[in-house]
């Protein structure tokens, strides 16, 4: 009977352990590979400048928006860019302003990370302006997880909570997940 | 220092003897165990409640706009609950003094009165919550009334529950002892409790945002 | 109960006779049943102490890696994120796990043989507070482990730790270690105050109470009073967190620092009722090893309770540096000078002690030697830190660090090494060996030094606090390269005083009833007690019981083992009021700790997690309060009414 | 006889490790020492500091020499000693005296240090602040912000981790906190006082000998609050009037064609999106001002010394040095690179 105990306890810690790991790991040293490639060829700022992932979808997109969507530290440092680079101009806090809101299920570009990231990088008709050159990758790939989070798509344990500041909505980690539905702009 | 002589009572036993077999096994007020129990809980509880308090008047100094951009708690719930939690003493009392007289039948009686009021105050207690005109995350000032009046239900819910379990208890006569007794005494003392403590509580939520309005 | 009506009659004159030691309630099933529902206070302490000293090897396991980490500049050893996790496990568990709990423990065990009782007051509960407290330092390492270790320091400043900056689970997991410790502490204290207060032996009156019992009911009182304050701000602090309330949000009228003084309100007391179990155990230690009673019971009474009520108005000594306004700051300077007073008085009154008398050098005393010297230098430095101005330079660096420890391992550890051999023959049966004894004593003392005193002068040379590294240039690094070496040694004279304590276990000569001639009345039972603690309830008849001609002046007769009969006396005379029938052996107090820890570490993930798991705990506490019908029927019988 | 040479051991072994650990401290080659005073109020501490050590160190003796008389004078005993129980009874008038007058001793102790810290207290607090230069000093995750306030909003300007001030000239801090707590902390100059989010706390000093004062966070503040230093750059006011008006200057135009090709890989790039260099587009506030970085003596709040070969690196891959910090990694092309050291270079 003890041995059977122990294998459960063993199987749920375990379990924990995964889990665990992924919300609250700490990446900080970017690996080699995953270095941003920025060509800020001289284009002037307003022409779209080629990024050599603009092409195809990036490389391996469900593992990269996977882990930063399930990591607790990479949605804070999405909730910080989204207020650095000045997205609550147009976005507000998620409730949409000059930009459409974030928060609501309604997405007229594709919810997956992949749309979102495409969105930021080559920017979209009616003033989203192409971030590609302007964030480095890692950082866009944070602020899509936070996108998402903002409607409530990322897990609650790792979504971020209230800011210390206005109480401009309802924190991340409180938002009920509202299933995703494609809006024809 | 001679050591114990053996007796043929108990080993190491010496005169002169104080013999435990004719005092009472169970005592009311002070005395009893159980009173200090209660005393420690209170300590702690009133401690709980004096700081949270200190919290609320805390936040008042920090804003300048007071209670801030939001209207003071209706009174009317807090009236209501305050009175049932006065009527609520009466069948208290009656309880503590039939279980020190040990008359059952007005135990039984004056419990099931208690809990009757008991689910009062709760259902009132809900409807507090909806006139508090904030939300616990809209600010601070908030968030401490959320917090005080939360605190103060937990105390009516353990309340209440107690004196459930201890009405089935003493309902039930082959569990009914000196002890059960001491028991409803002591939870009449705490009941005492509950209600002096709602007291400052109520002034602070209900009054304090209309006096000291800024 | 006046006192004529105290039944004393002569010794022939007792009627039937106790019932036989075998057939006793007290001693409780056997087997895994009787070991976890157990209301014997003896097994809970052991367990108790055992539990807090694994706890500081886990602590000082996570101080050896943070001096392995600093004894070379820039280190890349250990990373800043998991350095921040190590540091601020490492105070956690030192502070909330280790010395509050083991001075618990040692009341728990000694107390009720100290006033002469059978049995501690609510033994159910301290059962729970057990419990409980087991499970959350079980849940803190294991968030460790899982790299949700909290990592925002042992205090946990808020905005680093709020919602904000607190990223993911780490800080919840600390507030909710604080929910933990704090039920169990609260609840030791009120059993232990109650035990004082009510189950004396006849004729212990107050001023017979030993000094040790003394301390430990003005620490619990300070208990009492302290822990509130940290359950708040910690509960605050979470809901902050989860629910997005703004107690401490200063864009919405809140305050970081109102967490400070939440939490200092709590933290200064706490450290005072770790430090004064220490002061407890130097008066048994201190009178025993004299061979004579400590010099101005009166005084050291007085200073105890002194220290009590100062305790409470100093803790913004800990908040100089911000801009708290100037005058409140030098009021609480003042304070933390007059504080001092107290305890200089003991310390002259055990100084008088030994001066005056026929002194026994052994190990314990050793180790209150140590507790001498190791205390006034920390205490001497903490006078230097209440002065604001020179606070405001050593504030939050390693002279701070160097202060604490000084006071704390000084104050607490010291004296508590000592009480474990003290007490050892009298808990366990057997002696632990005298000459190891004397070498951990000096291997510790000194390697105790040559770690911390260092820190004083890093501290000046402008080290701040809970850095995970430091440059080169900066030249500290000697002197941290002499403090960790100082750790190595500390750590082998742990590893040597518990190889004495498991030699002493196995093979230590058997101690008999009172190895070292102690005069209070744990020395008057068998070695280890019985489960009923006195064969016969003793009638104390002076302040040391076991050296006054007339010390123990009677014994009670006919307290009814089977039904477990425990006197109860009245608080200042002592004078016996009436019997109360004790529980017997429940495994609910279990149950309902488990149903706790499900409800706390739920909550931390969901708030709706309080709303089910109340009713649960709720529930799971009925069927511990639940009377049987047999036990009621029994009561009945040998029921006797009060008048 | 086994404690006295017991206590000998003790007293040889600890004053070996003061005088090992007295001397490491001279070394330092930072001017980082709260005992070295460079300004009226570090000095008033340090006064103080010597007064504190003096008295305690005196009780601490005594306490030290009436134990071990205690120990060495009393006669020897066992657990087998019969107890002195009549001590109870007995008046011990003698020793009861003997412990009033140290209790007594000890209060007229702390009375003399409470006064020597109201005394330095009230003199820190009497320095006259005429004249002063205001700066207002914000405490950002692993970087300091000051910016030198002045009545005509065209001679404001801000900097980053590197503080001049003129000698003899009273500076008043204005504190802020724009994340969490920070504590600004220049031992040489002053102790310290924290910087909270919500509060504006206010700090004068004044720094009376010229040099270079290293200070650092105090206050935990979270992955890298190791490597939060600043610089304290005391100078003559002449001198720190030529500074100040180079640091009002913008950026001058890049002349050499890499140069020009930094900048506007600068402008076109992330950088621009946190940092501001005045006199080009660049005015986000986000991070540190880089309008005079080449001025600057170090790099990421004290943690490089600012060589080009430190700046590349640093840019290329910043958590290398301060795992944690908000400053992402840029894999730039070798050539846009080394011209963009190169512009930042310029920037003097």
């Amino acid at each position: 009977m003890s041995c059977v105990r122990h294998r459960a306890a063993l199987a749920i810690t375990l379990l924990l352990l995964v889990v665990a790991c992924e919300r609250e790991q700490r990446i900080f040293e970017t690996s080699p590979d995953e270095r941003p490639t920025v060509q800020a060829s001289l284009a002037t700022e307003l022409q779209p400048v080629t990024r050599n992932s603009i092409g195809g979808n990036p490389a391996n997109p469900r593992s990269h928006a996977y882990r930063e969507e399930n990591n607790a530290q990479s949605l804070a440092d999405g909730k910080r860019i989204y207020v650095w680079f000045n997205c609550n101009g147009c976005h507000a806090h998620g409730g949409g302003g000059m930009g459409p809101a974030l928060m609501d299920e309604q997405w007229i570009y594709g919810s997956k990370p992949e749309d979102i990231y495409r969105t930021i990088v080559e920017g979209r008709p009616n003033g989203m302006p192409a971030f590609g050159a302007r964030i480095s990758e890692a950082e866009i790939w944070k602020l899509v997880a936070y996108v998402r989070s903002m409607s409530g798509l990322a897990p609650s344990d790792a979504a971020p909570s209230r800011d210390d500041d206005l109480a401009a909505r309802v924190p991340e980690n409180r938002t009920k997940p509202s299933p995703p539905r494609e809006q024809k702009p | 220092m001679t050591r114990a002589s053996d007796s043929p009572l108990a080993p190491g036993a010496r005169s002169p003897v104080i013999d435990a077999a004719r005092l009472p096994t169970y005592a009311f007020g002070n005395q009893s165990l159980v009173w200090w129990g209660t005393v420690g809980l209170m300590a702690i509880e009133g401690m709980v409640f004096a700081l949270a308090i200190a919290v609320y008047f805390y936040v008042w100094t920090r804003v300048d706009e007071f209670p801030p951009r939001v209207m003071a708690p209706d009174l009317v719930w807090g009236v209501v609950n305050t009175a049932i939690m006065l009527l609520s003493l009466l069948p208290n009392q009656w309880a503590k003094s039939a279980a020190e007289r040990r008359d059952l039948r007005a135990v039984r009686i004056a419990l099931v009165i208690c809990i009757v009021l008991a689910f009062a105050f709760l259902g009132v207690r809900a409807l507090e919550f909806t006139t508090l005109n904030v939300r616990w995350d809209t600010n601070a000032y908030g968030s401490v009334v959320w917090i005080l009046l939360a605190l103060h239900t937990t105390h009516l819910l353990t309340d209440t529950w107690d004196t459930v379990v201890l009405g089935l208890a003493v309902f039930d006569d082959g569990r009914v002892e000196g002890k059960r007794f001491v028991d409803v005494s002591e939870n009449a003392f705490y009941w005492y409790f509950v209600v002096a403590s709602w007291l400052p509580i109520w002034f602070v939520i209900y009054i304090a945002p209309r006096l000291l309005q800024k | 109960m006046s006192d004529a009506t105290i039944p004393v009659g002569a010794l022939d004159g007792a009627r039937r006779s106790d019932d036989a030691a075998e057939d006793s309630g007290w001693a409780g099933p056997g087997g895994l049943v009787g070991w976890l529902g157990t209301i014997d206070h003896k097994r809970i302490g052991r367990r108790f102490i055992v539990t807090a000293f694994l706890f500081f090897a886990a602590g000082g396991f996570l101080a050896a890696l943070m001096r392995l980490q600093l004894a070379v500049p820039d280190s890349g050893f250990i990373g800043p994120d998991r350095y921040n996790q190590i540091f601020s496990t490492h105070g956690t568990i030192m502070m909330f796990l280790f010395a509050v709990p083991i001075g618990q423990a040692m009341a728990v065990y000694l107390v009720p043989l100290m006033v002469g009782a059978r049995a501690i007051a609510f033994p159910r509960m301290v059962a729970f507070a057990y419990w409980v407290y087991l499970f959350g330092g079980v849940m803190l390492l294991v968030a460790l482990v899982l790299n949700i270790g909290p990592d925002a320091g042992w205090f946990s400043y808020v905005p680093l730790a709020g919602p904000q900056f607190g990223i993911g689970k780490r800080s919840d997991f600390w507030a909710q270690l604080i929910t933990f410790t704090e039920v169990s502490g609260l609840m030791v204290a009120v059993s232990i105050i109650a035990t004082t207060l009510k189950m004396r032996a006849p004729g212990m009156s107050l001023d017979r109470v030993p000094l040790f019992v003394w301390a430990m009911v003005v620490t619990s009182t300070m208990i009492l009073f302290a822990m509130p304050a940290v359950m708040l701000a910690s509960t605050m602090l979470i809901t902050d967190r989860l629910v997005g309330t703004h107690v401490f949000n200063a864009a919405e009228g809140g305050d970081p620092l109102l967490w400070q003084h939440l939490f200092w309100f709590f933290a200064h007391p706490e450290v005072y009722f770790i430090f004064i179990p220490g002061l407890a155990i130097v008066s048994s230690i201190v009178a025993t090893f004299a061979r004579r009673p400590v010099f101005g019971y009166p005084a050291v009474v007085l200073s105890l309770i002194a220290t009590g009520f100062l305790a409470f108005g100093l803790w913004v000594h800990h908040m100089f540096a911000t801009n708290v306004p100037e005058l409140g700051k030098s009021f609480f300077t003042a304070a933390s000078m007059a504080i001092a007073i107290p305890t200089a008085i003991q310390l002259f009154c055990w100084i008088t002690t030994l001066w005056h008398g026929r002194i026994n050098l052994k190990t314990p005393l050793y180790y209150v030697l140590g507790f001498f010297f190791v205390l006034t230098l920390g205490g001497l430095t903490g006078i230097m830190l209440a002065a604001v101005p020179l606070d405001l330079q050593v504030h939050d660096t390693y002279f701070v660090v160097a202060h604490l420890h000084y006071v704390l391992i000084g104050g607490a550890v010291f004296p508590l090494l000592g009480g474990v051999v003290y007490w050892f023959p009298k808990i366990i049966g057997r002696t632990m060996d005298e000459r190891l004894g004397r070498l951990s004593f000096w291997l510790f003392f000194i390697g105790f030094n040559v770690t911390f005193f260092p820190m004083h002068i890093l501290g000046l040379a402008g080290m701040p606090r809970r850095v995970y590294t430091y440059a080169g240039e900066s030249g500290w690094g000697p002197l941290n390269m002499m403090s960790s070496i100082g750790a190595l040694m500390i750590a082998a004279s742990l590893l040597l005083y518990v190889f004495n304590v498991v030699r002493g276990a196995l093979q230590g000569p058997s101690a008999g009833v009172d190895p070292w001639g102690g005069g209070t009345l744990e020395w008057s039972t068998a070695s280890p007690p019985p489960a009923h603690n006195f064969d016969a309830m003793p009638v104390v008849g002076g302040r040391e019981p076991l050296w006054e001609s007339n010390g123990i002046a009677g014994s009670v007769v006919n307290l009814g083992m089977k039904d477990r009969e425990v006197l109860i006396t009245s608080v200042v005379e002592a004078k016996p009021h009436h019997r109360e029938l004790f529980p017997c052996a429940t495994t609910w107090p279990f149950f309902t700790a488990i149903g706790t820890t499900i409800l706390f570490i739920a909550s931390i993930f969901t708030p709706w997690a309080v709303v089910w798991g109340s009713p649960l705990v709720a529930l799971l506490a009925t069927c511990w309060w639940w009377p049987s019908l047999a036990e009621a029927r029994r009561h009945r019988e040998v029921e006797v009414p009060s008048q | 006889m086994t404690h006295r040479r017991s206590i000998r051991t003790l007293g040889a072994g600890l004053w070996s490790c003061v005088i090992y650990g007295a001397t490491q401290v001279r070394a330092a080659p930072f001017n980082q020492d709260a005992i070295a005073a460079a300004g009226p109020q570090a000095a008033h501490i340090a006064h103080l500091w010597n007064v504190m050590l003096a008295v305690c160190l005196a009780v601490f003796i005594g306490v030290m020499v009436a134990l071990a008389i205690a120990i060495i004078r009393a006669p020897q005993g066992n657990s087998a000693t019969p107890p002195d129980s009549d001590a109870l009874a007995r008046e011990e008038r003698p020793a009861s005296r003997a412990v009033v007058l140290a209790v007594l001793a000890s209060t007229a102790g702390l009375a003399l240090v409470f006064l020597a810290s109201v005394h330095a207290e009230r003199a820190l607090a009497g320095m006259d602040r005429t004249g002063a230069l205001h700066i207002t000093l914000t405490g950002h995750q692993y970087w300091w912000e000051a910016q030198y306030d002045d009545p005509a909003p065209a001679q404001v300007f801000s900097t980053a981790n590197e503080l001049h001030v003129p000698v003899g000239r009273p500076v008043i801090f204005t504190l802020l906190s724009d994340d969490v707590i920070h504590s600004f902390w220049v031992p040489n100059v002053h102790g310290k006082k924290d910087l909270i989010p919500g509060h504006s706390a206010t700090f004068d000093l004044r720094v009376d000998q010229p040099g270079t004062y290293r200070g650092q966070c105090a206050e935990f503040c979270g992955y890298q609050h190791a490597h939060m230093a600043l610089l304290v750059v005391a100078e003559a006011p002449d001198e720190f009037d030529r500074w100040a008006q180079r640091q009002r200057q913008p950026a001058a135009e890049p002349a050499a064609p890499d140069t020009k090709r930094g900048r506007d890989v600068f402008l076109a790039s992330t950088c621009a999106m946190c940092h501001a260099v005045s006199g080009t587009t660049a005015s986000a506030r986000k991070a540190p001002d880089l309008t005079h970085l080449a001025s600057r003596s170090t790099l990421a709040a004290g943690t490089l010394p600012n060589k080009p070969e430190n700046l590349a690196r640093w840019i290329e891959d910043p958590q290398r040095y301060k795992p944690g910090v908000n400053m992402p990694p840029h894999a730039l092309p070798p050539q846009d690179a080394q011209a963009l050291v190169a512009w930042l270079g310029t920037l003097q």
